[in-house]
This record gives structure tokens, C-alpha cells and sequence, in this order.
């Protein structure tokens, strides 16, 4: 099968017409020395049914979701998404348009997205947030080079308590750009330790905070933002449910705040697509990476939307762009703006309010067992690492043989970390589940 | 004037309720967190019904216009069908609801999808490893750029510079420029080819990479591509391929073939994924042998009995450019779309593709200005400069089109060519419309004859007229202001 | 003019590939059938791509309105919110892939919505069984007429009439001279109300059946409803509930409380299944324990073991009304609304429907007749009798409201109030739309007065203007003619 | 949760508008004697993240298609539906519409619903086909009462190789008109026994013929119709992909067709909602039941579509309409509409000829075996009747084991049956599942 519409006739007639004599005369002029002449290797085409079936048979060789009890996080939530946003962000009309460039046949979408700044303009309580970037942890990366650039200076600081992942991008996108990047360790809690970044402001830019951070721990940001002085102040929050309680990272003063925008409406996908989100300030917007929606007036002066601050791009600055983003994660944009929507006030708090009693729940179920004990004594939110006296890989794979993962085994990232699990619970975490766990864990030992 | 949400939200409206406290999480956030971790005030959220939430999400979509509603000649984008099929099967829990972090067993399924799909890709473009990593094609050229900064770098010295043609896409020199490159600019000739000669003058040692793409943006394949290769390897330069304009040679050259050391895919171009108003797309890389081992990490491999397993051990990996494994559902449809296709399939679209860009230009090269006299390959660029005098651009063009029913093209890109149209037919739309597209052109260029006060105030036919995108920048309202508490 | 998707067909243009020849079945028609079976000419469909279809398709829907884009009074319809998530999850092949004619084993959960379902609608309606065979409302009037001329008969005597309201809906007549009875009307009296006197005229041992609504087609309770069950049992004759306008009354009244004998469910109305631009409903009946015998076969019962199975074992059966079970998607849709109302949201919902109706009415009864000025449920009816002098009818103003973004009411129904208007906002619309459509509904008064024109030539901003029925009927162009071979 | 999206607030204003104190007053005006003073006894509200997770484990215990080799059919068919199909109709302007009596605000389904009479019209050889029944049994039963209505006749004939559930219908239909229903005997090659019918004609108003009948045969519709003379002939068809390749039932003569729509893009479903096909010729279009889609003009002369000739319906004629039928299939009809524009002219003859093939390489397959052999020696499209020397129920339990739905056994039908099974083979049955039937039968025993 293919997509190509065309007769034969159709063919015979639009060469006819450019006067050649088959389709391989269109490629007549490609120097020969580089033509393929081969087969590509491709399998044999398939049919709609038969692709279905094939799918379906790959399909189950993964878990399925239903049946497990998943108590993993780490920066990938398993919410519940609404049926509302499949059905309305698939719609033909959002999903097959392509970035607004002609706003006068794109105001659906310069209207979803401009509602979308708005919405996460007021979870995070800044001023702007932008189109989307590519996920939380490219968005962060993006940031300390922004951060950089409006300090002019060529140091950051970073917690260490930050996602590992996203640690790894930001020295990806920064390693070439001479700019040093400086892991500030965490304390005994858990918590990005302030005395050493007080001890390391010299030449820095600013510092980058996960908030929560990779633990599921609160950072005292107050206090970091008050050590720094006008320094700039970067977050990164990878669960922003969490905003639907605490304090939004811009009232703390974030210069920048990012995060990864997955919980609001996009499913686990594997790890992908994503939703990297990035606001500031409005004193900062020159400088910000990726796509602005703004509102304007057509020539009768009604209200509409159009794409604004394009000279700040790639396509119009070139090598001198805030940065190289073009296609960015626009569908997902929608989905959270349509999440968030469906949501309201209300159900945000309540969704948010949920995840962090629930989880302090299930933490009270867990350390209530023999050998199990909280790692961080510090306030969290819907994550928190426990640590266990028995051997970690055992006990693992024990509860991953009655269907539950009991998170992500911290020894991955760190060594030192061998015996801590980092515990994620939502919504989705029901009582059954908690039955489940707590009666794995009873009596458990190696 | 369409409402926004906020505007009809109204204090304690709704219908929809998340979670109903159940008896076993029943503490309050004030006994849970300290009090100055705890928002003062709720976020500012619309208060709706789902009703409400349905209907004005539906009715704002219509306000658009994409692929499914009308054709979409977006130069450069690849506005072809997205087959509804690939929506289907990626919104199946089998696919959509999987853990990145799952232990390895539990994720085979989608395992088997990048590694299949990558191996169709390396087919596809004669690279010999492709990972999926970058989220869109800029993202992977900026990939690209660090794998071959790390193998500069690996031997001995970075380099300092990336030569890009002065047609090159915006995201060309951006990216080189986060990858820590100097830009340098090699014209173009005047068959609209790379001037091979001032190229010549261009390279030294410090050229770390040239990137093209090819068919370039005018929609010309590049002649001497295979000099071109030559002269950056005599310079021990590497050749980037930019692949937003694979679709046009599919299965009839290989970048690999024509001397590209790497090349960024844009799946959500070429591999029939739609583009979602902005994105996700994904932007994976493929790579010659010699560069595998500076690829970003996890590689997905296989064993010998068969399971596929992430590889991290590449030490000397550039590391990662995005969490996970890439935009994952994107790359299943790719892997759909490519199934579907199969080997002659892939033959037919770039013919397709082909055909129609040719047979439309064609249909409409009398009336506008074809800048180069060449062969084309799947789009072409055409100037309305001779309707300067009156006062037309192609901006005027382009929103008059809108009245027709056809999306606009591409305008003002690439930037050597003086009020241009860049038009991409596609190989999904039928001859009626290429047919009805060059006669509404053909039709429009009468029109500036006799009344261009119509393409001027173009588009008449839309929810809002011309917007005015000078006031958006003066006044930078980019959100909805809180008007309650 | 739209085109039709035959206008956009062309020979031999396609995309879509059904199936492969596979080597397994390579054999020819006529190599199998005789060639007198074999047809001569291919049937004469549409020869267009897949993007054609999903273009074409995509942009007809938009000449549509729906509850999902515009407020849908119309009224006997209840046309309320249809939840998403109904669709989400009938989609599931687990649902939508079970072969009627399963073993049972294989089809345990379709048996189980099947049985809870029936249970609820129990419960909702006060009667001993359900049974889901019936495609639509009407059809469940027949099939509940069918079950109670089968007890006649039982009894040993059919029975020769039915009496049903002078307010009733079409299809309440239409069903009982299906089920071979005469129909008679009684006459409602000046309250809206079923005449009890000359009910009690009507009344004799021939009567098999009175069909009600309650409330009634005019949205007004039917106050006597229980003289009027003593008097139908009083000769032996069984009630029946007509039940479109069940929304009214959930939870606050059942029909079996009532004295029906029995009860037809319209699902698709009180359970919010999405209309389907006509269908398919739900038709579900519902029979006091004296009528289960009589009901179509199979009945879903549940073994010890806690098994379902389909009992086909009831020799006094009326049979069947149609193949197979009846439409269970609809009923899991019904299902999966129940279950998210729960016991609290049934009663919420009535609340809600009665409440919009009310206000609604009060917002507009200045400028419109009120035929009957009495307590109103989840509709009314009002007349635009006033404005006739000034040549304007219920039509006009239907129209007229179109202009203003809503979908009119129903019109010119019930029969006995002339030139009227129907309204029926239900429970899912808030309080600015039923104002905003008061608002409009009073405005167009006003423009009776200034420029009644407005209204007789409207509507304005539709995609065709108004439409000549009367050429239709003359004319009738069933079908697009065939223009090829 | 329910969807009531007032407040507290409005219901307050609103009641007080209406003088009314509180929710309850609305309802103060019913009888107190009827009104219900308990609980109705639902179970509780559940929220969208336990609904779908519930589901998931109802769902569970239905058997998963795709792991069954299953060659039932019998009226029901197993199709593959392309996902188009269901996001077209998914569409809400389609699906929240309703019938379109403004026909201003509906041209999406009125267009749509044209184009399905237009193609079903042609695929059946009729002028018209309405705009959808109930099902293929419901059709056939008032194509039985449109015709003796026509006649005025009481008498009618039936096959009864017709699809017994139809049968039953049609029974249930006519009983109470005083409609008499005379079965015609099938013959040793299973078809409809044309001696029977020449023999009772007298005082007939018609008969109607499966086509293909239900033992998957296609009968003699030419020698039927020649039998008759000026009796109306009416057809059912349950399987109308047969008629990509057979003769149409209206180029033959028949005066009024039937069937079931549910192979054209409906799914299985476990038996509805499904798709009644109803056509007939002009001259009997008045006596039709069911909707009309008529094109006229509008006041400017553009061409538009509305409902015609509703005066023969229920909403208009009452007692004295064609039928009483008011909501129908659409949703189906459209899905029909949209299965067969994809397929067009020439998929729709590949797919039918697709099933006729491969359904004579399964008959081919299952009778080289020992103990099966075909029990009616008719041509055939998809379906076909087995029978075997050996228990059948063991036989049908032995291969349900196998994940093998061996069709239907036809002693459920028909005592004298008790050794047969109806075989249907459609696309959706490939190679392995072919293999795997023949392994499994391969020296089967008892
Ligand atoms: C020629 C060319 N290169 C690169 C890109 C960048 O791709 P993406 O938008 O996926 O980042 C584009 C996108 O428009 C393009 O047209
Ligand atoms: C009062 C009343 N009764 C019966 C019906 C018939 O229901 P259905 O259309 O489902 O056959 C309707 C439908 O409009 C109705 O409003």
C-alpha cells in the first residue's frame, strides 16, 4: 500500500505534460555514481489488517499497565488521562496543522496555546511560559544556557538532587559552550545543601533546583533564592501536580522555572512525547528560548492570536537565535491545556491534595514493615525513597514476581544509594494495590 | 470573536471530579507539609463544565485549518496525510501506558519497535546505526553536531567552524551555534547548487562539519554532492544530512550512499506523522560506523537469545540530549507508516512526491518567477517580484490563497530568494487539486491585474482578518489576566 | 457547494489496499460460481484516496451541529451531554470484537453488563425485568405492546385497542397499529393533562393498553396518573410508560411506583448515548413480574456458580424483534453512565433537567403563550401564536434562532398546540447558555416587531439557506446518478 | 459525579427566581402517593480513573479476538473495520447530531446519509435505500409487511434457509396482523425448494429468499423470480460484502432487498448496534418505511439535502404511517457510508472476491480431512455447511481448546442439523490460523 493517489493515466498524462517518459526520468539528473540501484531491504508492504494483528502481537510482549501495581516515578507519572483529551487533541483539525505560521487559519491552535500559557503561567506563578520545548530535562538545559547568557557568565550551579537524566542533558547542551557546570551535593535530608552553594557563588550565574527534587523532596527555596542574592535562580520540577498544593517556584522568586509537562494529560509513551515546559519573567522574555503565542486584533480590530517575538528564532536570527527549537511539542501543549481545563481550580487542588496524602499513606504502610525505613526525613510530595536492610536486587524482583515494581532502584544512579528505592504513588495507586504491597512486604526477608 | 476558556469559567462551575477522597488517605496538606510550602491561593484555573470543555475545544478546532481539512503545500514541512491508522494503534494501552523505567522484560514490545524501526531507517538512508533520542529535526542536528564534535574532539581537537549554505533552514547555523560552531556561510551558484568553488575557498582544518541538505531548500538536487563529500573528507570534515527533504529521493539515494557521515531524520516529516500544530515530531540520527560509539545513550541491542536490552556502556557517548528514549509514540508510527509502505512503497512516495511538485510547477511557471532554471525535485520556489510595482508581495499572495481554500505555502524562506513562495505538493493529493492549487495561483496573478485591493486585504473568507503582528509585539499580552480571585 | 464524495471520484484512483492476494487462495470468481451469480459490472462506488475520505468527510461534519458545538434544545429529545469516555471505552476490542454467537464462556463480561445494567434499570424504574432486544424507543413500544397483547392472548382475549393522548408522540400510535390494535385518542383537558372523563368514556374490555409519558409530552406531570392505572387495571387493560421523558423523574418517581405494567427505556435519550445523527439508540423494556414470561428470548440469567448465561428456555415468548441481543454498545454506554452518576448523580440529574427548564421558562414566558400555566418538569412548550398576524411562525423563529448559535427546539410537536416550540435544555447546559438562548429567543421577538424579514429569510449564516422541502418531495433525488461506467 | 454544571450559588439564584426554596420544590407538585421516598439502590458514583480501571476487568473476561482463530459467522461477521472509519464517526458533529429535522444545521449527516443510499442503492441494484433500519432482521420484517401491504394479500412465503433469527422476526412481526407465514423447505443442496413455491402461490402476496441464504448459498434468485410472475419478491442479506462479486438481488428482480449492514465498517460488537438495509424500487418508494434523504435547493438555488416524504412516517401519519420506526441506525449507516468510500469501487470487489476465495481454500482444506465433508452442494461466497462423522460437541470442545471457534453448530437450530457446522471465513483469518485448523483436525478422532 501506498498514499499516492495517481491513475496510471493520472502518471502518463503529468509526464506526458513535462515531457518525460517514466518516473525514473524524474530522477534522470541525479549523478549516477550516487543512485541506488538496489532494493532498499524494506519488508513486503502490509495491509491495515494485517499491520493491526502484527502490532497487536508486538503489543503483548509488554506489560500491561492494569495489571501491575507500579509504584515507579522518576520523572515519568502514571496519571489518569481523561478520555475528553484523546478525543479532543485528535482531532484533525489540531493534530494535522503545522506550527501557526499563517495565523488567520490557525486560530484554534493559537488559542489552545495561548490558553496553555496561561494556565502553567499561573501553576508556576510567573509571568510567561512559552510555547513548549522538547521535555523537562532539554527545557532545564535550555535554561542554564539562558541563564548564562543574560548573566554573562560561563559557571552554573546545579543540585546534584536534580533528576539524573536531566543532569546528563544540561551537561550535554553545555560542555561545548565553555560553560562549567558545578554539582552542589545534598544533605543528609536530602535536600541541596545551601552552605555549599553559598561557598561557590564566585563567577556563577545562578544555581538550578529541582523542585521537588529528584527524591520527591520540597527544597527550601526560600532559602536557596535568599543565599544566592541576584543571582539567578533556575528550577526544574518534573511532577508539577505538586503546584496544585505548594508554593509555586516564580512567588520564590525562580527566575526560570521548568518542568516536565507528562502529568498533565500525556501518557507514559515509553518516555515519549513529552512536554517541556519553560516560563520567566517578562523582563526576561527577549532572551527565552522557543515559541510565544500573543494576543493582537485583526484589521477590525477583533481580538486574535498570532505567533510574537519571532526574532528571537532560528528562522528569522539564524546563528544567533535564544536557541535552535522549531517543531516543538505543540500537541502536547494542548493536551495539558485540554487536562487542565477538564481539571479546573478545584480539581487540581483536589488531584494534587490526593497524590500527597496518598503517598504519605503508603510511606506509613511501608515503614510500619520490618527493615523498611524513610532514607530523607523531609517533606515530599507524591515521592519519597525508602531504604531497606535487605538485599535490594531480591527484593525487587520478589515484587516484581507478584506484579508490583516497587519504584526505580536508586543503586542506578548511585552508588551510595545501593538500598534505597525512589517510591512514586498518583491516583492510580488504588487499595487494592496497597493490599497487595503490604502483604508482600509482611514477614518479608531475604 | 470565539471565547476563551477562562471566559467561561465561572467560580465553583464544574462537573468533573478526579478522585473521591477515599477512606484511607484522609489527612489534609497542612498536617502533611509545613505551612510554607503550601500555596496561598489555588492556581488560577478555568472553572467549566466538561461540557464546556468539549465544546469550545471543538469549536476552536475548527478554526483551523491542517491536512485533513485542506491542502497544505507547507515548503520544507511535509504536509502529507497522516494515516489514521498510526492514531489508532498508538493510543492502544499496550503502547501508550508503558513505564520508561520497566524493567527490561516488561517493555519488550517497544524495544522491538526502536530496534526495528531503527534498522529501517539505517536501510532507508545507509547509515549504519540510528538512535531515536532528539526530539525533532533540530534537536538531532544539534545531536549530530556534538557526535561529530566528539569525534573531532576524540581526535585531538574539536574544530572550530560549520559551513552552512546561505539556503540552509534557519535551524542549520542555530544548531551549529549551540553546538559551540563558528557559522560560516558558503553561497549559493547560480543554478541555486553550492558554489563549489567559493566551498573550496571556505574549508580548512577548522571545518568541523558542512551540513547540507539534499534536494536543498529550493527543492534542487545538489549536482556535485559527491565532490562536495570528497572535499570535506580531504579536509577530514564530516557532512551532515539534513533530512527534512528525504521524502523526495526515498529509496533512490542514500545519504549514506552520497558521502554523509550523519544525517537527522524528521519522522514527523517524512515518516507521515502528524504535526500536531507545532510537534512532537522526532528528530532520530543515523551515523557512519566510525561515529556509533559517541551516539547519545542507551542503545537499544539485542541479545543472542533474542531479548533487546538498553546498552549503556558507551563511555565515550556525547550523553544524553533528552530524558528517555526519544519521543517514543512518534517512532511507532514511523514504524507503522514504514510497515504499510514496505520496500516498493517507499519507491512510490518519493516518485509521488516528485511528480506533483514538477507537474504543479509546471502548471503555474508563467505567471510567477522561477529564480533558477533547474530540475526539481519534490517542491520548488517561485517569486512574485515581477508583481513588485504593484505593490504585491508575496505575503499578499500567500493570504489570498487562504480565500481559495488551499493553505499557504512556505513564504520567505529560503532567504536568497526575494519574495518567494516555497511550495511542497506532496505525494498524497490527487491532480484535481494540484490542478485547482495552480489555477487559483494562475487566477490570483490576474487578480493583482485588476483589483489588488483583494489580495491585499486577504484573507475575506476567515474568523479573523489579517492580524496584526506588529501590535502583538508591541504589547506582549501573552497570557489571559486573572480577573477573580 | 460541497461536493459530493462521488463529484470527487475519478476512474481507477484509489489508495487503499483491502487485501493482498495471498498464494493460499488464488482462484478466480468463475472458476468457483457459475457465471450467472457473477455480477456484471462492479457496483458503482466512489474511486477516491484515503485522504479524500477522511478530507471529505472531516469537512461535511462541520456542516453539522451538535451537542458537542452548540446548545441542542430539542425538546422530547434530551439532547444532554454525551461523556467521552463512553466512546473511549466501547472502542475497546474487548468490547466492540465479541461475536454474538461466542460460547458462552468467551463472552462472561458482555453477559455481566448486560445483567447489572437491566438490574439498575430495575431499580430506576420500579419493574421486575429488563430485557435489552429493542433498537430504539419505538421499537421497545412495540415489543411492550407485543408482550402485553401475549398476556391478553394468554388470558384469552388479544384485546382490540390501545389508547393513547391526543399529546403523544407519533411513534406511540404508529407502534400499536404494528401490534394490530386500533388506536384511540384521548383527549387531554385544560390542564395538559389526560381527560379523565373522557378516558373513563373510552374505557371497555376491548381497551389492551393505555400509553403514557409522564411527564407528558408537554413536560407537565400527569397528576391523576394513578386514578388513571386504577382505571386501565380496573378493566383488566395494562399501562405503558413511554419512556423518553424518563430524565424528568429520576429517582424522584418510578413508573413502576406509578402503576405501569410496563416501560420502554429510550437509552440513547435519559442515558446519554451520543444520537448518532438518528441513531442507534437503546429501546430497552422493562415489565412488571406478572409480563417476564412474555418477554423476548434469551433472557441473561446467572447460574449458582455465579456464571451468566443466555436462557432461551420461555415457550410463552413473543419471540424475537430483532437478531441477537440487542444494541449492546448503547447499553454499555448506559452502563458506564449509571455507574459514574451512581446513586446520588441519578437524582442530581433530575434535579439539574427540571431546574434548566424551569428558569428557562421563566426567562421568556413574557414574550411568548404558555398554553397551559401549570408546574412544568424537564420541558415546556410554548407558542409563537402571537406573531401570526405579523406572518411569522414557529418555523421562523426556529430559524431565526440559528442565526443565534443554537440548535432550534423541536417544532409543531405535540399536535396540539399550535405553531410551537418545544424546549428541553436538559441538566448538562449552565447557567449562561440557557440565558444567552433566552436572551436570543427574546430578541428575536423584539426583531418580529422591527424587521420581521429577518426571520423569514433566515437563517443567515449557514452554509445553505433555507431549503424547499416541498421540491424534495416533488422530485425526489434519492441517490447520486451514476455519470461513468 | 454527575454533569450538572451549576454551582451552589446558581441553583440558589435559580430557585429563587422561581420562588422556590430548594431542590425539592420542584418536584412538590407530583402526588405524594407515587413519589419515591427511598434509595433507588445504585451502587456509588465512581470517578473516570475507576470506571476504566473496572472495565478493564470486565472486559478481561471476554475472549480476545485477536488470540482466537474463530470462523464464526451466521449473520454476524467479522470484518476488518479501518480505524478511519471510526474516527470519522467518531467525529461529534456526527455523532452528538440528531435525526436532521433542521435540515440548515445538518447538511454533514443529510450529505453523508445521500451518499449512503447512493452507494448501498448500487451495490443492491435497487433506485432506493433508506436511510437505515434496525437490523437485517427487523428489515426483512417489514419488507414482509410493506409487501403484503401492497398486495393486499395476508399470505406470505419465507425460506427457510433464511437466517432462523430473522425468521423468528419476521414470526414476531406479522403474527398480530393477521399475516400468515408459510416456510418453504430447503432442498438437498440447500436451497430454497422452488417446487414448494410454484406449488403454493394462491392467495401469496410474495416470498422472501436468503441471498446468499444462511447456509452461505447463493439461490437461484432468476428462477425464483420466473416462478412467481407478478408476486412480489423480497431478499435478505446478511452478508452484502457477497455481493462485490455476486449478481445484486435488484437486477434480478426483487422488489423489495434486505440485509444486515453490519460487514460495511460496523464492528461485531457482541450483535449491535448493526445496520437494517432497506431498498426498494421507485414506484413502491411511498409504501417504505424508514427515512428518506432527498436533494433540493435552497433559497438561492445552491443544492442541500433534506428528510423527504415524511408524511409516510410516524411523526407525521401516526397510526396510519408505513412503520413506527423513528430513531434508526445512522451513526451505522455512516460508518457504512465512510467504509465503502475508502474501499471504493474497486477495494470492495478485491475484498469480496478476497473472501470467496479464501473461504473455498478453507472448504478445500477442512473436507480433504477424514469424517468432514460439505453437506450442500451449492455454490457458496463466504460460508459453507460441514458435517462430520463425529460428536460434534466434542469435536467443537476439542477445538475450542485449541482456541478454535469451529463457526456454529447448527444443532442449535435444527434437530436434523445436529452433525453440521456453518463455516464463515473472512479476511480477518490468515495463514496460521488455516494451519492451525488443519493440524488440529489432522487424524482427529473421537
Ligand atoms: C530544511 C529543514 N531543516 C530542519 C528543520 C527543523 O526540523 P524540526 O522542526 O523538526 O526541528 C526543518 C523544519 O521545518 C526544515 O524544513
Ligand atoms: C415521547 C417520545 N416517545 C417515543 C419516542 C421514540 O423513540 P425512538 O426515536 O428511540 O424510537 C420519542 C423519540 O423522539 C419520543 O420523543
Amino acid at each position: 500500500m501506498n498514499y499516492v493517489p495517481h491513475t496510471k493515466e493520472d502518471v502518463e498524462v503529468m509526464l506526458k505534460r513535462l515531457g518525460l517518459n517514466n518516473i525514473e526520468d524524474l530522477f534522470s539528473h541525479l549523478p549516477s555514481e550516487v543512485l541506488n540501484k538496489d532494493k532498499i531491504g524494506l519488508p513486503d508492504d502490509l495491509t491495515e489488517k494485517d499491520i493491526v494483528k502484527e502490532l497487536h502481537n508486538i503489543g503483548v510482549k509488554n506489560k500491561d499497565i492494569l495489571s501491575l501495581s507500579s509504584f515507579l516515578g522518576a520523572g515519568a507519572y502514571f496519571h489518569f488521562v481523561p478520555p475528553v483529551v484523546d478525543y479532543l487533541s485528535g482531532r484533525g483539525e489540531f493534530a494535522t496543522a503545522y506550527t501557526p505560521y499563517q495565523p488567520e487559519v490557525s486560530q484554534g491552535t493559537l488559542t489552545a496555546i495561548f490558553e496553555y500559557q496561561t494556565m502553567l503561567s499561573y501553576i508556576f506563578g510567573v509571568d510567561v511560559i512559552n510555547a513548549s520545548m522538547y521535555d523537562g530535562a532539554s527545557s532545564l538545559a535550555e535554561a542554564v544556557l539562558m541563564a548564562t547568557n543574560i548573566a554573562r557568565r560561563d559557571k552554573f550551579l546545579i543540585s546534584s538532587a536534580i533528576h539524573p537524566e536531566y543532569l546528563q542533558v544540561v551537561k550535554t547542551y553545555t560542555k561545548n559552550k565553555g560553560i562549567e557546570i558545578v554539582e552542589v551535593p545534598f544533605d543528609e535530608d536530602g535536600k541541596t545543601d545551601i552552605k555549599f552553594i553559598k561557598k561557590h557563588l564566585l563567577d556563577v550565574a545562578g544555581v538550578a533546583i529541582g523542585y521537588p527534587n529528584f527524591f520527591g523532596i520540597i527544597e527550601d527555596l526560600d532559602d536557596i533564592r535568599e543565599a544566592i542574592g541576584d543571582l539567578l535562580l533556575v528550577t526544574s520540577t518534573s511532577e508539577p501536580l505538586s503546584l496544585g498544593i505548594i508554593t509555586p517556584p516564580g512567588e520564590l522568586g525562580a527566575d526560570i522555572v521548568t518542568g516536565e509537562g507528562m502529568s498533565f494529560g500525556n501518557p507514559l509513551a515509553f518516555g515519549g512525547p513529552y512536554l517541556g515546559i519553560f516560563g520567566t519573567s517578562k523582563k526576561y522574555v527577549r532572551k527565552m528560548p522557543g515559541r510565544l503565542v500573543g494576543q493582537t486584533k485583526d484589521v477590525k480590530g477583533n481580538r486574535g492570536f498570532v505567533l510574537t517575538l519571532s526574532t528571537r528564532e532560528q528562522h528569522i536570527r539564524r546563528a544567533k537565535a535564544t536557541s535552535n527549537i522549531c517543531s516543538n511539542e505543540g500537541l502536547c501543549a494542548l493536551r495539558a491545556a485540554i487536562y487542565l481545563s477538564l481539571l479546573g481550580k478545584e480539581g487540581f487542588y483536589e488531584l494534587s491534595e490526593y497524590n500527597l496524602s496518598l503517598a504519605h499513606y503508603v510511606k506509613d504502610v511501608i515503614i510500619a514493615k520490618d527493615g523498611f525505613d524513610l532514607r530523607f526525613a523531609s517533606p515530599f510530595f507524591n515521592e519519597f525513597v525508602i531504604k531497606t536492610i535487605y538485599n535490594p536486587d531480591k527484593l525487587y524482583n520478589y515484587l516484581l514476581d507478584k506484579d508490583i515494581i516497587f519504584g526505580l532502584p536508586l543503586g542506578r544512579y548511585r552508588k551510595d544509594m545501593k538500598d534505597s528505592f525512589l517510591i512514586n504513588v498518583t491516583e492510580m495507586i488504588n487499595k487494592r494495590d496497597i493490599e497487595k504491597l503490604e502483604k508482600a512486604l509482611e514477614g518479608y526477608h531475604d | 470573536m470565539t471565547k476563551l476558556i477562562y471566559e467561561l469559567s465561572r467560580p465553583g462551575k464544574r462537573t468533573y471530579i478526579p478522585v473521591k477522597k477515599e477512606n484511607i488517605s484522609s489527612k489534609f496538606p497542612h498536617e502533611l507539609l509545613p505551612s510554607k510550602f503550601i500555596r496561598k491561593k489555588k492556581a488560577y484555573l478555568p472553572e467549566v463544565s466538561e461540557l464546556e470543555v468539549v465544546r469550545h475545544f471543538t469549536n476552536i478546532s475548527q478554526l483551523n485549518v491542517g491536512v485533513d481539512t485542506n491542502f497544505y503545500p507547507l515548503g520544507s514541512c511535509t504536509m502529507k496525510y497522516n494515516p489514521k491508522i498510526s492514531e489508532y494503534i498508538t493510543q492502544d494501552s499496550q503502547f501508550k501506558d508503558i513505564h520508561p523505567y520497566y524493567p527490561e522484560k516488561f517493555s519488550q514490545g517497544a524495544l522491538e519497535i526502536l530496534y526495528e524501526t531503527a534498522s529501517y531507517l539505517e536501510k532507508i538512508s545507509g547509515m549504519d546505526k540510528v538512535t531515536f533520542q532528539p526530539a525533532a529535526g533540530a534537536h538531532g542536528e544539534l545531536t549530530s553536531l556534538l557526535v561529530i564534535r566528539a569525534y573531532h574532539t576524540a581526535n585531538g581537537n574539536p574544530r572550530k567552524k560549520v559551513i552552512v549554505p546561505d539556503s540552509a533552514h534557519g535551524t542549520n547555523p542555530a544548531s551549529s551555534a549551540l553546538a559551540g560552531y563558528e557559522v560560516i556561510e558558503v553561497r549559493s551558484n547560480e543554478k541555486g547548487m553550492v558554489d563549489c568553488d567559493h566551498l573550496r575557498e571556505l574549508m580548512d582544518e577548522d571545518v568541523a562539519a558542512i551540513m547540507l541538505t539534499n534536494p536543498n531548500t529550493l527543492g534542487i538536487f545538489e549536482q556535485n554532492i559527491k565532490k562536495i563529500a570528497d572535499l570535506a573528507h580531504e579536509y577530514g570534515a564530516l557532512l551532515h544530512y539534513d533530512g527534512a527533504n528525504l521524502n523526495a529521493i526515498l529509496g533512490r539515494v542514500r545519504p549514506g550512499d552520497m558521502g554523509f557521515d550523519t544525517i537527522q531524520f524528521n519522522l514527523h516529516k517524512t515518516f507521515a506523522t502528524p504535526h500536531g500544530g507545532g510537534g512532537p515530531g522526532s528528530g532520530p540520527i543515523g551515523v557512519k560506523s566510525h561515529l556509533v560509539k559517541f551516539l547519545p545513550v542507551p542503545h537499544v541491542e539485542k541479545k543472542k537469545g533474542g531479548a533487546y536490552f538498553l546498552n549503556y556502556d558507551y563511555p565515550e557517548s556525547i550523553g544524553k540530549v533528552r530524558a528517555f528514549y526519544g519521543n517514543f509514540l512518534v517512532v511507532l508510527k514511523a514504524y507503522i507508516y514504514l510497515r504499510i509502505l514496505g520496500e516498493r512503497g517507499i519507491f512510490e512516495t518519493s516518485a509521488g512526491a516528485v511528480l506533483n511538485a514538477n507537474y504543479l510547477l509546471g502548471l503555474i511557471k508563467d505567471k510567477f518567477d522561477l529564480p533558477y532554471n533547474e530540475r526539481y525535485m519534490h517542491e520548488f520556489v517561485v517569486s512574485t517580484k515581477r508583481y513588485k510595482d504593484k505593490g504585491i508581495k508575496a505575503l499578499d499572495v500567500a493570504k489570498r490563497l487562504i480565500d481559495y481554500g488551499f493553505h499557504p505555502p512556505t513564504i520567505y524562506f529560503p532567504l536568497i530568494v526575494k519574495e518567494d513562495l516555497m511550495i511542497e505538493p506532496t505525494e498524497t493529493e490527487d491532480r484535481e487539486v494540484i490542478e485547482a492549487f495552480a489555477d487559483a495561483l494562475n487566477s490570483i496573478a490576474e487578480e493583482i491585474d485588476k483589483d489588488p485591493d483583494l489580495l491585499k486585504e486577504a484573507p475575506h473568507v476567515t474568523p479573523v482578518g489579517r492580524l496584526d503582528e506588529v501590535w502583538a509585539a508591541k504589547h506582549l499580552i501573552l497570557r489571559y489576566e486573572k480577573t477573580e480571585n
